[in-house]
């Protein structure tokens, strides 16, 4: 007894010692450019931060590892997809003198994310998240997107119905704001445009089970399907309305339905399905050309739409920072706010001063199958709309 | 402390198909001490859980000094002045003797309980709690944690938290089971002393206690009361003693 | 008419899902909060059968032994040491064992998703009532069906089943008598986990394989374990039945409040019937 | 259990040196640590109060968290509150939505109590992020949450606005051990031990549970709202079921039944989490593996530790 009386009595103390030593750390003064990237690394979305990550690193690494002198350096944080984490961790990586904030995944961190940036006037990039609301005019002076917005997604998602004449849409939308907001929105564009929309079902966020609804689609006259939904509950959409060729004789199709990633998780079901695309490695400009190349040198893969949007969006912002030769924030955001990237990889890029969105093409494709080294489904870009069809002025 | 008639007026009490009171009707006066006996499965403790409102009457009345106490909840019957025992030892583990004590007399004295002072603090309740704690016998043992006390002990705790309720009628079940010899004379002298001013109705499995310190015994044959009586009257009972000896196992 | 298919269909999927949690719950008196990564780990093991075999039915055969081999080994490490204790000593570690196995399981497979092609035998769709309906979902109503079969038969009708009730009724009794509890509970976990294993691959058709797949389903398994009577195999049938059915006729007419009608059943029962709408007095299984 | 004097006295310490770390290392990062794990710890020990001491597993804690979160977040954003009232009206909310759970909830016992609980609780997160996104801003939550404005000091400043949540908790701390000393707090502890023996004493069991759980509602409404205002947002994240399970797992971990066992708790979660994800991307499985150690080998949590030895020796099994 006296021994394990010892060993409480020096777990206590140990605990007792313990508990505030890791408040102690020292940190240590950055002599670099501290990069706090919030992402998600673990659970359903944790295969977006591990491609963003691929994605930021050659960024860095392309520009010699340096901005404005100094060695860049990432935090990489895990989320867990959950805003009071994203804002934990962002918040302990600032004290530490972090100089940005890159992410999150989820919309709910990055507009968490996005309070606490506009607290500590400390610039944030976003090139995952396209709920709307994120770059809104008057909305947050320090952050900024360069990836695609649902709404400019939609709109891609109308001009296709446009351009391959369907004439009577069944809708299925996520059960979500931005999601609702982004089908009410088609409704609108798809009554001026005389396209009928025969049925709509909102499904709850994470549903499982669409055999009912695809029964309906099935037995409706609609000669296409819009899926206003993403990650998960398309991919399940998707993989569902195979098991019955719902697709044999309607065209599938979504705002962010599809991609190399997503198809992968879906398996054949998903051959022929039409989806926005928010970036494409087979684009063709010089520029995507060396960053395929040098991606697939380093990871032996091509690049997912996560790593090509987080690659270009960082490049950018690194040229632009080091075009002000300054340390000061508020300089970096000016000269951000009235960029243009031309030779970004996926085309020409404006940042809008009004609501810190960069316009840009819109890329739409559908899913085909790939040879070897091409993953075995694959995207085959159909259309390239412009912006001035995808962005409204604000 | 006055009254503390209890009246049944033919309580029946069924578990579903099975028939474990049928029709009880009997007067408990102050002052006397009420012997319950009969064989295992006769009804005994279901009728102090009828009394006490531990299972539901399915038909009949209870009354306390002729207030109907039949559809009150637990709590209500003990305020009206109803104690109990249990069978099974149910005190406070976890807690020392006087703090079991305490709570009890919190229970009577106050229906809001107070949250704006530490328990400690309320003198009188101490007080209370110590005098029953004396009266019990069990003063050397307050700050000992009432889990660890003897079985007899523990029976004698049983009591005493009953008896803080300050109750007009109550029911001791088994107060005396599994109490060694050397203090059941001490035990026995509790209940003969309580019972002043007070009706008690008592299970006791020991035939010579029961027939000593009660004033009148109902005798229980499947759910229904076979004879009553004095202690004398019962003993002598042709119908009592071939129920006891003859079906007793 | 195709509706009934259709929730026939989610039924038995809702069921295979929550039988191994109910299992557990009956005879151990365990809330196994791990049943949802148990149920993830079951599917990835058939997506890994699946690509090295190429056939789904050993995929569907594997899986269940591998997870019940773990579960025999979760059971004999670490629960077994708690039964004495509260249950919420158990509850906190299948907890723990959720965080362990997500993090096995990340490792193994790595992020990416991945997927389960339909077997073929199944994969193409047939004509009934004038819908065409995906022949899987059928093989699901079959399967299903079997599944609870074979459970209520041993369960209820073999020796077996009379050995797992008499220690769950009476541990102190039962091993009076014999029987050696401690090797039948550690059965019965083994054989919740391979059910929640067989969940998990007869679901890995239907949905993408990804890490987030066993949270998603074990409030709905909740839900199924309770409406049936905790630890009721044949009031978990029952109320699979109940939801699946009230769920297509939700899609259908009311798509969005799909989920809240499910709570409303829930909350209906246990305000009502707080044992669950299907349970027996007395029985557990 | 009880811990000794002596044992409370070091947990005593253990906190307050916890409290203090951040007035040494200022710049904001260890005050933010503190300030969350002594947010996590008012709503812990708000939730003991009817899991530890009344003896009510609630599985439905999710729903007082974040209605007290909501209803500092819509009062101040959408109808331009002051912080303070909308503080005092959040621990409203919380009691009140505990006192709205209680009428369902206490009709049932044991494990129907979590059960139903969890499902209420889970039924409020799904009507939060869908029907009612109106008022809740859906999944995408209600950002900007604002810090109270008191006596001109910046507590945008995460320096200032810890020692506000310091002293907010070190009242919530004071009226807790109050409560729990007093014959309210006593009657409870009576009711888990002996429910039958309560009522039997002339208690209203059902009564005296819906209070501590009206109470523990208001202190769930409390830490809700500082949580809200410390990172400036809220989201349906905060109804989640698994925020019910982090609570509960926080507080055995750090001793249930003891007023400073689930501050720790709440510590030595926040921290290990803190630590590992910086050392080892595997940190999710090794805090798994800890949780399964430490309710196999500290069946009292961190508390036992400091309790006499025959409190120690096994699990509270009730």
């Amino acid at each position: 007894m006296k021994r394990r009386q010892f060993l409480h009595t020096a777990g206590a103390a140990a605990l007792a010692t313990a508990l505030p030593a890791p408040m102690l750390r020292a940190a240590n003064a950055p002599e670099d450019f501290h990069i706090a990237a919030i992402l998600a690394f673990s659970g359903a979305y944790g295969l977006i931060g591990k491609d963003m990550r691929l994605g930021a690193e050659l960024a860095a690494a392309q520009r010699g590892g340096k901005v404005l002198g100094k060695t860049i350096r990432f935090s990489w944080e895990d989320d867990e997809t959950k805003p009071q984490p994203a804002v934990q961790k962002a918040t302990r990586l600032l004290s530490g003198g972090a100089n940005m904030i890159f992410g999150a995944v989820g919309s709910a961190s990055t507009l968490a994310l996005q309070s606490l940036a506009t607290q500590r006037k400390i610039p944030q990039l976003v090139t995952i998240s396209a709920d709307d609301v994120i770059t809104k005019p008057g909305g947050s002076r320090y952050s900024f997107r360069t990836s695609n917005t649902l709404g400019m997604e939609v709109k891609m998602c109308m001009e296709f119905v446009k351009l391959s004449g369907l004439k009577r849409i069944y809708a299925v939308t996520a059960d979500y704001q931005a999601t609702r907001d982004g089908f009410e929105q088609f409704r609108t564009m798809a009554e001026a445009a005389g396209v009928e929309i025969v049925g709509n079902d909102y499904a709850p966020l994470g549903n499982r089970d669409y055999s009912v609804i695809i029964d309906k689609m099935a037995n409706s006259d609609a000669d296409g399907i819009i899926v206003v939904a993403t990650g998960n509950d398309g991919v399940t959409f998707v993989k569902q309305a195979g098991q019955v060729g719902l697709g044999k004789d309607r065209t599938i199709f979504g705002p962010v339905l599809q991609d190399e990633t997503f198809a992968a998780a879906t398996g054949d079901a998903a051959l022929g399905v039409y989806s926005g695309v928010r970036y494409h490695f087979s684009t063709d400009n010089p520029a995507n050309k060396a960053f395929v190349e040098a991606y697939r040198a380093a990871n032996n893969v091509y690049p997912s739409s996560f790593a090509g949007e987080a690659y270009d969006g960082l490049s950018w912002w690194f040229d632009v920072i080091e075009s002000t030769d300054s340390w000061d924030v508020e300089t970096w955001v000016d000269a951000f706010e009235d960029s243009v990237r031309e030779n970004s990889i996926e085309g020409r890029k404006e940042m809008r001063a009004c609501d810190h969105q960069a316009t840009q093409v819109g890329l739409f494709g559908k899913v085909v199958r790939g040879e070897a080294p091409l993953p075995p489904l694959t995207m085959q870009i159909t259309s390239v709309f412009p912006p001035e069809a995808l962005f409204a002025a604000c | 402390m006055t009254g503390g008639l209890l009246r049944c007026e033919n309580i029946h009490v069924a578990y579903g198909a099975f028939k474990a009171l049928s029709g009880i009707t009997h007067e408990f006066r102050p002052g006397h001490v009420y012997g319950l006996i009969g064989p295992n499965g006769a009804g005994k403790t279901t009728l102090m859980n009828a009394l006490s409102g531990h299972v539901p009457v399915a038909q009949g009345r209870a009354f306390l000094d002729d207030r109907d106490v039949t559809g009150l909840s637990i709590h209500a019957r003990t305020r009206a002045g109803l104690g109990r025992s249990f069978q099974i030892t149910k005190i406070f583990a976890g807690m020392t003797v006087l703090e079991n004590l305490e709570i009890a007399a919190f229970a009577h004295r106050y229906r809001v309980q107070p949250f704006w002072l530490p328990a400690g603090r309320f003198l009188k309740v101490r007080e209370a709690a110590e005098r029953v704690l004396e009266q019990v016998g069990l003063t050397r043992l307050a700050h000992r944690p009432a889990e660890y006390l003897s079985h007899g002990d523990q029976r004698a705790l049983e009591v005493g938290l009953t008896l803080l309720g300050e109750p007009r009628v109550l029911l001791l079940d088994e107060p005396l089971a599994g109490v060694g010899n050397e203090q059941l004379e001490r035990a026995i002298g509790l209940i003969q002393r309580i019972v002043t001013g007070r009706t008690v109705l008592l299970i006791e499995h020991n035939m010579d206690v029961v027939m000593r310190i009660s004033h009148e015994i109902l005798v229980m044959v499947q759910g229904q009361i076979l004879a009553t009586g004095s202690p004398e009257q019962v003993r002598n009972n042709p119908a009592v003693r071939s129920a006891y000896l003859g079906e007793e196992p | 008419m195709s509706i009934l298919i259709i929730g026939l269909s989610l039924s038995f999927l809702l069921f295979l899902l929550a039988a191994g949690l109910t299992l557990i719950f009956g005879m151990l008196g365990v809330i196994n909060f791990a049943h949802g990564a148990l149920y993830m780990l079951g599917a990835y093991i058939c997506y890994q059968v699946v690509t090295m075999t190429g056939s789904f039915w050993i995929g569907l055969l594997v899986a269940p032994l591998v997870v019940a081999l773990l579960g025999a080994l979760m059971e004999m490490t670490a629960l077994r040491r708690v039964y004495d204790r509260d249950h919420i000593y158990q509850l906190l570690l299948t907890f723990g064992f959720i965080l362990v196995i997500d993090e096995l399981t990340k490792v193994i497979w790595g992020l990416d998703y991945k997927q389960v092609p339909t077997p073929a035998l199944f994969a193409q769709p047939v004509e009934l009532f004038g819908s065409m309906i995906p022949s899987y979902r059928l093989f699901v109503i079959g399967f299903g069906a079997a599944v609870s079969l074979a459970l209520f038969l041993l369960l209820d009708r073999s020796k077996w089943g009379i050995v797992i009730r008499a220690a769950s009724a009476d541990a102190d009794m039962a091993q009076a008598l014999g029987i050696d509890v401690s090797r039948v509970r550690t059965a019965v976990f083994a054989l919740g986990a391979g059910l929640a294993a067989i969940g998990g691959a007869v679901t890995a058709p239907l949905v993408p394989i990804e890490l987030g797949m066993g949270f998603s389903i074990i409030i709905d398994c909740f839900i199924v374990v309770i409406i049936g009577g905790l630890g009721n195999i044949r009031g978990a049938i029952l109320a699979s039945l109940l939801i699946g059915m009230a769920r297509a006729a939700g899609y259908t007419y009311a798509t969005e409040w799909v989920e809240l009608i499910t709570f409303a059943l829930l909350i209906g029962t246990l305000m009502f019937r707080p044992a669950g709408l299907f349970s027996v007095k007395g029985r557990t299984a | 259990m009880k811990t000794t004097w002596l044992g409370t006295a070091l947990m005593g310490l253990i906190v307050g040196a916890m409290i203090l770390v951040p007035f040494v290392w200022t710049g904001g990062e260890a005050a933010n640590l503190v300030a969350l794990i002594l947010v996590w710890a008012l709503f812990a020990i708000g939730f003991d109060l009817v899991f530890g001491t009344a003896g009510m597993l609630s599985f439905g804690h999710a729903a007082l968290l974040g209605s007290g979160g909501y209803a500092l977040a819509i009062l101040t954003v959408a109808h331009g509150w002051g912080f303070m009232p909308a503080l005092g009206m959040a621990a409203l909310v919380g009691a009140a939505m505990a006192f709205g759970l209680s009428i369902f909830a206490v009709r049932v016992s044991g494990l129907f109590f979590s059960l139903l609980t969890l499902a209420l609780a889970q039924m409020i997160y799904v009507l939060a992020s869908t029907k009612l996104r109106g008022l809740t801003g859906g999944l995408d939550g209600i950002a900007g949450v604002p810090r109270p404005a008191l006596f001109g000091i910046d507590l945008y400043d995460n320096d200032n606005f810890y020692v506000f949540i310091v002293v907010v908790f070190l009242i919530g701390l004071g009226l807790m051990a109050l409560l729990r000393a007093s014959p309210f707090g006593r009657s409870l502890r009576a009711v888990q031990a002996n429910e039958v023996r309560a009522a039997q004493l002339g208690y209203n069991v059902q009564r005296l549970r819906q209070a501590a759980f009206v109470i523990s509602g208001a202190y769930a409404g409390v830490a809700g709202s500082l949580l809200a205002s410390l990172i400036f947002y809220i989201s349906p994240q905060m109804l989640h079921w698994s925020v019910s399970g982090d609570v509960l797992i926080m507080t055995v971990l750090g001793g249930k039944g003891t007023l400073l066992g689930p501050v720790l708790g709440v510590a030595v979660f926040e921290l290990l989490k803190e630590e590992l994800s910086q050392y080892t991307q595997y940190w999710y499985g090794i805090l798994g593996a800890v949780f399964i150690a430490a309710t196999i080998f500290l069946p009292n949590g961190i508390a036992g530790l400091f309790a006499p030895r025959r409190d120690r020796d096994k699990g509270e099994g009730r």
